[in-house]
């Protein structure tokens, strides 16, 4: 079967199938818009074919579906964001079995279900990132709690664990009360914040290490009396979170740049679709204006140290 | 032209050759009636003569195929009811058509409930003048309940509250009289009475003479969705008006063969179900036909669901052929061989979207089934027997039921429950609704089987048909057993008596 | 005024409105319960306003709904309709800056009442099973929705802030959006009670070929009701963008079954003809309510959505139950009169 | 004493059938959704690049196999004038169970069965609440949909159980040897036809339409309604928790939101397939080819790069124009016989009443 797209550029890939989709969670999220749009830039760039498919509600069943329609048609590349790190491996797998390349990208799967995943920052760095974040805001006492994507989002339940021995050893006085799932959806994440502080009178603080949930909490804050008394951090874009940054509900919160991470994936699909590397570590490919990326343990390329936004340097970005 | 009609006013309302069939089925071939002002007209006519159909095209629920309707000198051509009540006629159908979860009040007032200004309704107005009415009516019913669960005489007069507050030119009055006791009849004749006093004319169909021969100033009579005459009251007879609606003599109708009578098959002893019958016990025979009448809403029709298991009952045990059958169980009863013709054959006798074929194997399909499995030939063959002993008119087997004429598909409920090989067969209103001819194959039947030693148990609100078929008459009144006749005593006058006269007595 | 009823069935009557002074009971319960163990729950101002504010979207879509399911219908794209009138608001103000928040507000509810023309139109004229039509516009509404929106979505950022103000903002400390639905939650009532075209659609429910004898105008009625419906669920829309002001094309995604489950628990009998928007205002409050105050009582998050169906069910057996012991009342009403 | 048997002298004679067998099996609502189907495939086939290839069959069937199966159980209860709503909670729930029995240590096997049961105590629970207690199915299972998941979703709660044994996974992935035909097939050709056999030749299949056209009808015929629909709604939850097993193994993964929606999909199809919603009418090849023809069109329009909100809105138009049509048609043929009527009554020259 062949692919619609095909590179003829440079590379010992020759006539590769450059054709590569792109599998978020969820459509409609403007995180995975703009790690996309980096995609789309990095392909164009190499000569390639961009897709963008995804379910509508974000749950790895649906992606099941995406995933089986790319092998299908023959793609040369998949470059996937896991609902969970199982259920779509045996999808994968096949896929993989009929000549697609299978990159993970800020939400990984199991390991031997991709040939690479692309990490946005290291599991511990976010979570220190995070906490350090927070406990500079509450004065490192009181009681705070965490607002997560879905249940089962790996990277999510990965950060908090860290998050919960980061506080444990380094931070005694902060008690985590709760961790609640705004499922990624606006309305949800929103409720759910208003239940929060309804439910902990003395919460100081709230971390979302998600961007949907961020930006609900922070509207919801926003209008609250509880503006300025309970501090808000996470992960966040610049542009949803600008005007809560300069209204004063939130201070400071962390991201990596979403459009480079989006950008690396493609360059490094593309490099194993031509045959540059197998995903072995130690592996290394020229991934365009972001320079030389080496494969690490796992198949993991890591992007690099997480950003934080506050109002002196909100400004300079726009995504 | 009726150039000769008095030419000063025109009648109130005026029907000619009017035509209206349903399908294959002719329900009116030509409906001719002239109501005046200041007068009461009967209607009367055999079941399934067209006359509720007629009262269904003045009331502009159906549409005419043919003829003229004029509405004091007009042609007029209704397309909703609301066209016909705004043209000042007040309907009362046949079967009462409440709504269930609104309240008396709101019932008789729907659609038209007396506003203010701003289109608000104005509740005390319309329960003061519902209560009105009711004092008119003589009757006490509680204007703010939900109609849900009154009797059905109750029903019946608030349909009639409901054509009185119109205030109409015109009344039509489909069987009002059938569910009410004498009391309640006398009331509503004495409304009628002054509403014809006032220069209204009314419609007043029914199939008790001594109603129309009480009531009545002129009489039209229709068979077979014709129109057959119209007379003065005064000038003619109850005789007369048979032979009109009949066309033939009534006792060739009931043709009556001698059988011999058996055993008790049908053991009925003291069933009781609070609030709809008491104590009812009774026996059937082999070879005997028994008939059980009384008004409609007497119950009749509840006891025998009762003892074949469709509806439940409190206390009393009923056996078949000495054994006992158990409690709501219509499977069962089936199996010990009673069969059960209900009373309403479009709702609960047939599946009217099914074929022929599949109606009459019904209630046997499992009987035909081999190793567990049922396909259209045994079906088919089954049916084709039945049909054809009944002689049921029906181009195919696969016909929906639905699309037979009225008589045909008794005739296929007979079929239906006949070929279930019974011992015991009750029959609901047998011929409601069906035509002469029809009629007599019927009766013609019934004996037949009783001749074969069948026990049958007969329900008829047609006393004729009670008094020409039975060997025993039973009589049910307001869910107790009033009376018991053999053969050689029942009268008209005394099972009448039994139906009515106690309650009439005790009020 | 003298009264010919006898105890009994006034007594039927009393316990036909008991059904909306139960749940109200029951809400009543709730806010209690959860404020002992946390003050905050109604005692604070945040509190407060978010027990007003969070059912007031369902509640005006329960509304809507619980007048099509009295004519013996039901409209199950009502979380569609809300979620394209949502992105419409979103997509006006981006594409036509500076448009008057008030013409957005006559667009959304016009454009809603058009859809909800769609579904009524398709019942009342085709003679088809509401079910089956709304199902298919629930599918074809939402595909439009997403195809339009795409990867698309309205931001907070995109929408003027008076324009948000609406959602959030509140007057003498009771929200506008509460105002709003309390509104139309008044009129709807007033409507439904003393209009004649308001019982109509009581009798209509309560036996269609009833009122086809009557000649009443079943297929307008049958039509406006689902307009009703559309326009109601429209507005909801337009105020989800100003309440939440980021509008995905996954908007209302599940509301239908919500807006059914609050009027069904609030005593509209699924079978038409009974039942008032009160009933489902309150069952709507009711099933929000339990939401936010089961985490204060200490259960789980988790097991809401089971507390949920328990209350719909248990809410259903209550009414047949009552509606037997009535009918048992009746009959023995009749036995005695005998 | 009994009647005799009835005589020989056959006065009329019935023809079987109105139609020729060919008209019968061709006009029908089924002979439309399969011929609609066939044009699907085959413009697929000549149109959309990679459709033809063996894996399509595969995934189609494999994504499709949960609807299949519920649809068929489902079938027979819109037959009966009821619905059930709550089947695709079931699915979801009988996937936790069936993750927190293996969790726990239990044989494979017999989670899998432990959960099936959990699926038909939850049709229990349906049928309970609709025939004893005398609810309205619609009503009912919207509750039981919300109370089903709950489960689903509180017992599992954040967590989502992944490890299955492979022999069980395999089972449920792998195709019938030698052809792109998944296993899961098999059971369901199976119960496919038991489901057919029953509904279309046996008794009891028989009392099913006459249930869906005419209760009261039926119960006069010795009918025992309320233990019919109750016995529908048992096996419906059955079926949904061998769909729940089978959804765990194909995707490896106990979820409480597994199969979310499903119950509109499943019903979409049934109608499309040509179930009246009003009960009574129908027949399971039509539902069958409902499913795939829902599946075919949703497989190739994501190939040919159509995005799944446009087939959303075909499904929903497709589901639309099926019931609207049928009624158009029904409305022209009354029209019809009623301008005859009329030609009829006009005709007839009434002699002039007396
Ligand atoms: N909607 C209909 N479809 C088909 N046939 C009908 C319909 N309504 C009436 N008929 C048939 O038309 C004929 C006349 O019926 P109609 O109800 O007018 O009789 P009727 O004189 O009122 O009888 P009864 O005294 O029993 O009330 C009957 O054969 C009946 O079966
Ligand atoms: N829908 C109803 N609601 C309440 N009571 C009813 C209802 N239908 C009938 N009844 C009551 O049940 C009793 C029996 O009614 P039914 O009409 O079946 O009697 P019947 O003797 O069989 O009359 P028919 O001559 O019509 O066969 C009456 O007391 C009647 O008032
Ligand atoms: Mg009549
Ligand atoms: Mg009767």
């Amino acid at each position: 079967a062949g692919g619609n797209g095909g590179g003829d550029d440079a590379g010992d890939g020759g006539d590769a199938n450059l054709a590569i989709t792109f599998l978020p969670k969820n459509l409609g999220n403007p995180y995975f818009d703009t790690s996309n749009a980096g995609g789309e830039e990095a392909i164009e760039e190499f000569g390639g074919t961009f897709a963008e498919v995804g379910p509508s509600e974000a749950s790895p069943t649906s992606q099941v579906t995406f995933i089986q329609t790319a092998a299908q048609q023959g793609v040369g590349g998949l470059v996937v964001s896991a609902n969970d790190p199982e259920a779509i491996c045996d999808a994968l797998n096949e896929a993989r079995d009929a000549g697609v390349k299978v990159v993970t990208f800020d939400s990984d799967t199991n390991a031997e279900c991709r040939d690479l995943f692309i990490n946005q920052a290291t599991a511990e760095g976010i979570a220190k990132s995070q906490i350090d974040l927070i406990s500079e805001q509450i004065g490192d006492e009181g009681q705070i709690a965490i607002l997560s994507a879905s249940a089962n989002a790996t990277n999510q339940n990965a950060w908090i664990e860290l998050m919960e021995e980061e506080l444990a050893a380094n931070h005694p006085n902060i008690e985590l009360v709760e961790t609640v799932y705004g499922d990624d959806d606006d309305q949800t994440s929103f409720d759910k914040t208003a239940a929060l502080l309804q439910t902990y009178p003395d919460l100081k603080g709230i971390i979302s290490p998600t961007t949907v949930g961020i930006a609900a909490a922070a509207r919801y804050l926003s209008t609250s009396e509880y503006k300025g008394q309970v501090a808000l951090t996470g992960l966040g874009t610049p542009n949803q979170m600008r005007e809560y940054v300069e209204d004063g509900t939130v201070t400071a919160f962390a991201l990596w740049n979403p459009a480079d991470l989006g950008y690396l994936a493609a360059y490094a699909t593309k490099a194993l679709i031509e045959g540059e590397i197998t995903g072995e570590e130690g592996d290394s490919f020229e991934a365009g204006k972001l320079g030389e990326y080496e494969v690490g343990a796992d198949g993991v390329v890591l992007l690099g140290d997480p950003f934080v936004f506050n109002a002196d340097n909100i400004g300079d970005f726009d995504f | 032209m009726h150039e000769d009609a008095s030419p000063s006013a025109p009648p109130a309302l005026e029907l000619s050759r009017v035509v209206k069939s349903f399908g294959a089925v002719v329900a009116l071939r030509s409906g001719t009636i002239t109501l005046e002002e200041g007068s009461i007209h009967a209607l009367i006519g055999e079941n399934g003569a067209g006359k509720s159909t007629l009262v269904k095209i003045i009331a502009g629920l159906y549409r005419r195929d043919a003829g003229t309707f004029r509405l004091r000198g007009e042609e007029v051509d209704f397309h909703t009811t609301a066209q016909s009540k705004a043209a000042g006629i007040a309907v009362i159908y046949q079967e009462p058509t409440l709504f269930p979860d609104l309240s008396v009040t709101e019932n008789i007032f729907m659609g038209r409930q007396p506003t203010n200004r701003f289109g608000r309704i104005e509740r005390k107005a319309m329960r003061a003048e519902a209560q009105a009415i009711f004092a008119r009516l003589g009757v006490s019913i509680d204007p703010d309940r939900v109609t849900e669960g009154l009797s059905i005489a109750d029903q019946q007069i608030i349909e009639i509250a409901k054509a009185i507050s119109l205030d109409a030119r015109v009344l039509i009055m489909d069987e009002p009289t059938a569910a009410l006791s004498g009391v309640e009849v006398e009331r509503l004749f004495a409304v009628a009475r002054s509403l014809r006093d006032e220069g209204r004319a009314l419609m007043f169909i029914s199939h008790r003479f001594d109603e129309v021969f009480a009531l009545c100033d002129t009489v039209t009579v229709m068979r077979d969705g014709s129109y057959i005459a119209t007379t003065p009251m005064s000038e003619t007879s109850v005789a007369e008006l048979v032979r009109q609606m009949v066309g033939r003599d009534v006792a060739e109708l009931f043709p009556k063969l001698p059988a011999e009578i058996g055993g008790d098959l049908l053991v009925v002893d003291g069933l009781t179900r609070t609030g709809v019958f008491h104590d009812i016990s009774f026996t059937v025979r082999a070879g005997e036909i028994v008939g059980l009448a009384g008004l409609v809403g007497a119950g009749r029709s509840e006891v025998v669901r009762a003892i074949f298991g469709v509806d439940p009952y409190e206390s009393g045990s009923v056996h078949v052929d000495g054994r006992p059958l158990p409690k709501g169980n219509p499977r069962v009863a089936m199996a010990r061989g009673l069969a059960l013709v209900p009373e309403d054959r479009r709702k609960q006798g047939l599946v009217l979207d099914e074929s022929v074929s599949r109606n009459i194997t019904l209630a046997i399909r499992s009987s035909l089934a081999k190793a567990g499995l049922l396909w259209g030939g045994p079906e088919n063959a089954a049916a084709a027997v039945w049909s054809s002993r009944l002689e049921v008119k029906t181009a195919s087997l696969d016909a929906e039921t639905g699309t037979l004429s009225g008589g045909n598909q008794q005739k296929v409920v007979l079929g239906k429950w006949l070929a279930t090989n019974p011992k015991v067969l009750i029959v609901d209103e047998p011929t409601r609704g069906i035509d002469v001819g029809t009629k007599a194959e019927v009766h013609r039947l019934l004996s037949e089987l009783a001749q074969q030693g069948l026990a049958i148990l007969m329900i008829s609100s047609e006393l004729p048909e009670v008094l020409g078929m039975a060997d025993r008459v039973l009589v049910m009144r307001e869910g107790y057993l009033t009376g018991e006749f053999p053969r050689s005593e029942a009268t008209p006058e005394a099972v009448m008596f039994a139906a009515t006269a106690e309650k009439e007595g005790a009020l | 005024m003298p009264r010919t009823g006898n105890s009994v069935t006034r007594a039927a009557g009393r316990t036909f409105k008991a059904r909306e002074t139960g749940i109200l009971l029951a809400l009543i319960a709730i806010i209690a319960v959860a404020t002992i163990r946390n003050p905050a729950f109604l005692f604070s101002n945040d509190g407060f306003r978010d027990l007003l504010l969070t059912p007031s979207l369902l509640l005006l879509v329960a509304v809507g709904q619980a007048i099509v399911i009295i004519t013996r219908n039901v409209d199950l794209s009502v979380g569609s309709v809300l979620g394209l009138t949502a992105y419409l608001t979103g997509r006006l103000f981006i594409d036509l800056p500076g448009i008057p928040p008030i013409l957005v507000f006559v667009i959304g509810v016009g454009f809603g009442a058009f859809l909800g023309l769609i579904n009524g139109a398709l019942v009342a004229f085709a003679k088809v099973p509401a079910l089956v039509i709304t199902l298919g516009t629930l599918y074809i509404y939402r595909g439009v929705n997403v195809a339009w929106a795409g990867g698309d979505r309205i931001n907070a950022s995109d929408l003027p802030a008076d324009f948000r103000g609406i959602g959030t903002g509140q007057l003498l400390g009771i929200p506008f959006l509460t105002i709003i639905a309390a509104v139309v939650l008044i009129v709807a009532a007033w409507y439904l009670r003393n209009l004649r075209s308001g019982r109509e659609l009581y009798a209509i429910g309560s036996d269609p070929a009833a009122a086809h004898l009557y000649g009443l105008r079943v297929t307008r009625n049958v039509l406006g009701a689902f307009l009703v419906s559309g326009a109601l669920s429209g507005l909801a829309g337009v105020l989800y963008a100003a309440r939440y002001g980021t509008v995905s094309s996954g908007a209302g995604t599940g509301l239908e079954l919500q807006a059914i489950g609050a009027a069904v628990i609030g005593g509209v009998a699924i079978s038409g003809g009974v039942g008032t928007v009160w009933g489902a205002a309150i069952g709507a409050y009711l099933l929000l309510t339990i939401n936010r105050a089961l985490p204060i009582v200490g259960i789980e998050d988790f097991w809401q959505r089971a507390v949920v169906g328990a209350l719909i069910i248990g809410a259903i057996v209550l009414d047949r139950v009552l509606a037997l012991r009535q009918s048992r009342k009746l009959l023995e009403a009749r036995e005695v009169e005998r | 004493m009994t009647t005799t048997a009835p005589e020989t002298q056959t006065v009329r004679t019935y023809k079987a059938h109105a139609h020729p067998a060919w008209r019968r099996v061709l006009v029908t609502r089924e002979a439309a959704v399969i011929a609609l189907l066939v044009i699907v495939i085959a413009t697929a086939i000549a149109s959309v690049p990679n459709f033809d290839s063996p894996l399509t069959v595969t995934y189609l069937l494999r994504d499709l196999a949960p609807i299949l199966l519920i649809a068929l159980p489902m079938t027979l209860i819109i037959i009966t004038e009821e619905i059930d709503l709550s089947v695709a909670s079931i699915v979801g729930l009988t996937s936790v169970m069936t993750g927190i029995l293996t969790q726990a240590g239990w044989p494979f096997a017999i989670a899998a069965i432990t959960a099936i049961l959990v699926g038909t105590v939850a049709g229990f629970i349906n049928g309970f609440l609709v025939t004893v207690v005398g609810l309205p199915s619609l009503a009912v299972t919207i509750g039981t949909l919300a109370l089903f998941r709950g489960i689903a979703v509180g017992l599992l709660g954040t967590t989502a159980i992944t490890e299955f044994p492979e022999y069980w996974t395999d089972l449920a992935k792998d195709n019938i040897p030698g052809t792109p035909i998944p296993g899961i097939m098999v059971p369901f050709a199976v119960l496919a036809i038991a489901f057919a056999l029953v509904l279309h030749f046996t008794p009891f299949g028989r009392s099913l339409y006459a249930i869906g056209l005419n209760k009261e009808a039926a119960a006069f015929s010795g009918i025992d309604v309320g233990r019919t629909k109750f016995l529908l709604f048992m096996v419906s939850g059955t079926v949904s928790g061998f769909a729940g097993v089978y959804f765990t193994l194909l995707y490896s993964n106990a979820r409480g939101d597994n199969a979310t929606g499903m119950e509109l999909s499943v019903i979409a199809a049934v109608l499309l397939g040509g179930v009246s919603i009003f009960g009574g009418r129908g027949a399971l090849h039509g539902v069958i080819a409902g499913v795939l023809l829902i599946g075919t069109l949703g497989s190739a329009l994501r190939l040919a790069g159509v995005t799944s909100d446009i087939i959303n809105v075909i499904t929903g138009v497709l589901l639309v124009l099926s019931v609207v049509s049928a009624s158009f048609l029904a409305w022209l043929r009354s029209r019809r016989i009623s301008a005859i009527g009329r030609k009829k009554g006009r005709s007839s020259t009434a002699p002039e009443p007396i």
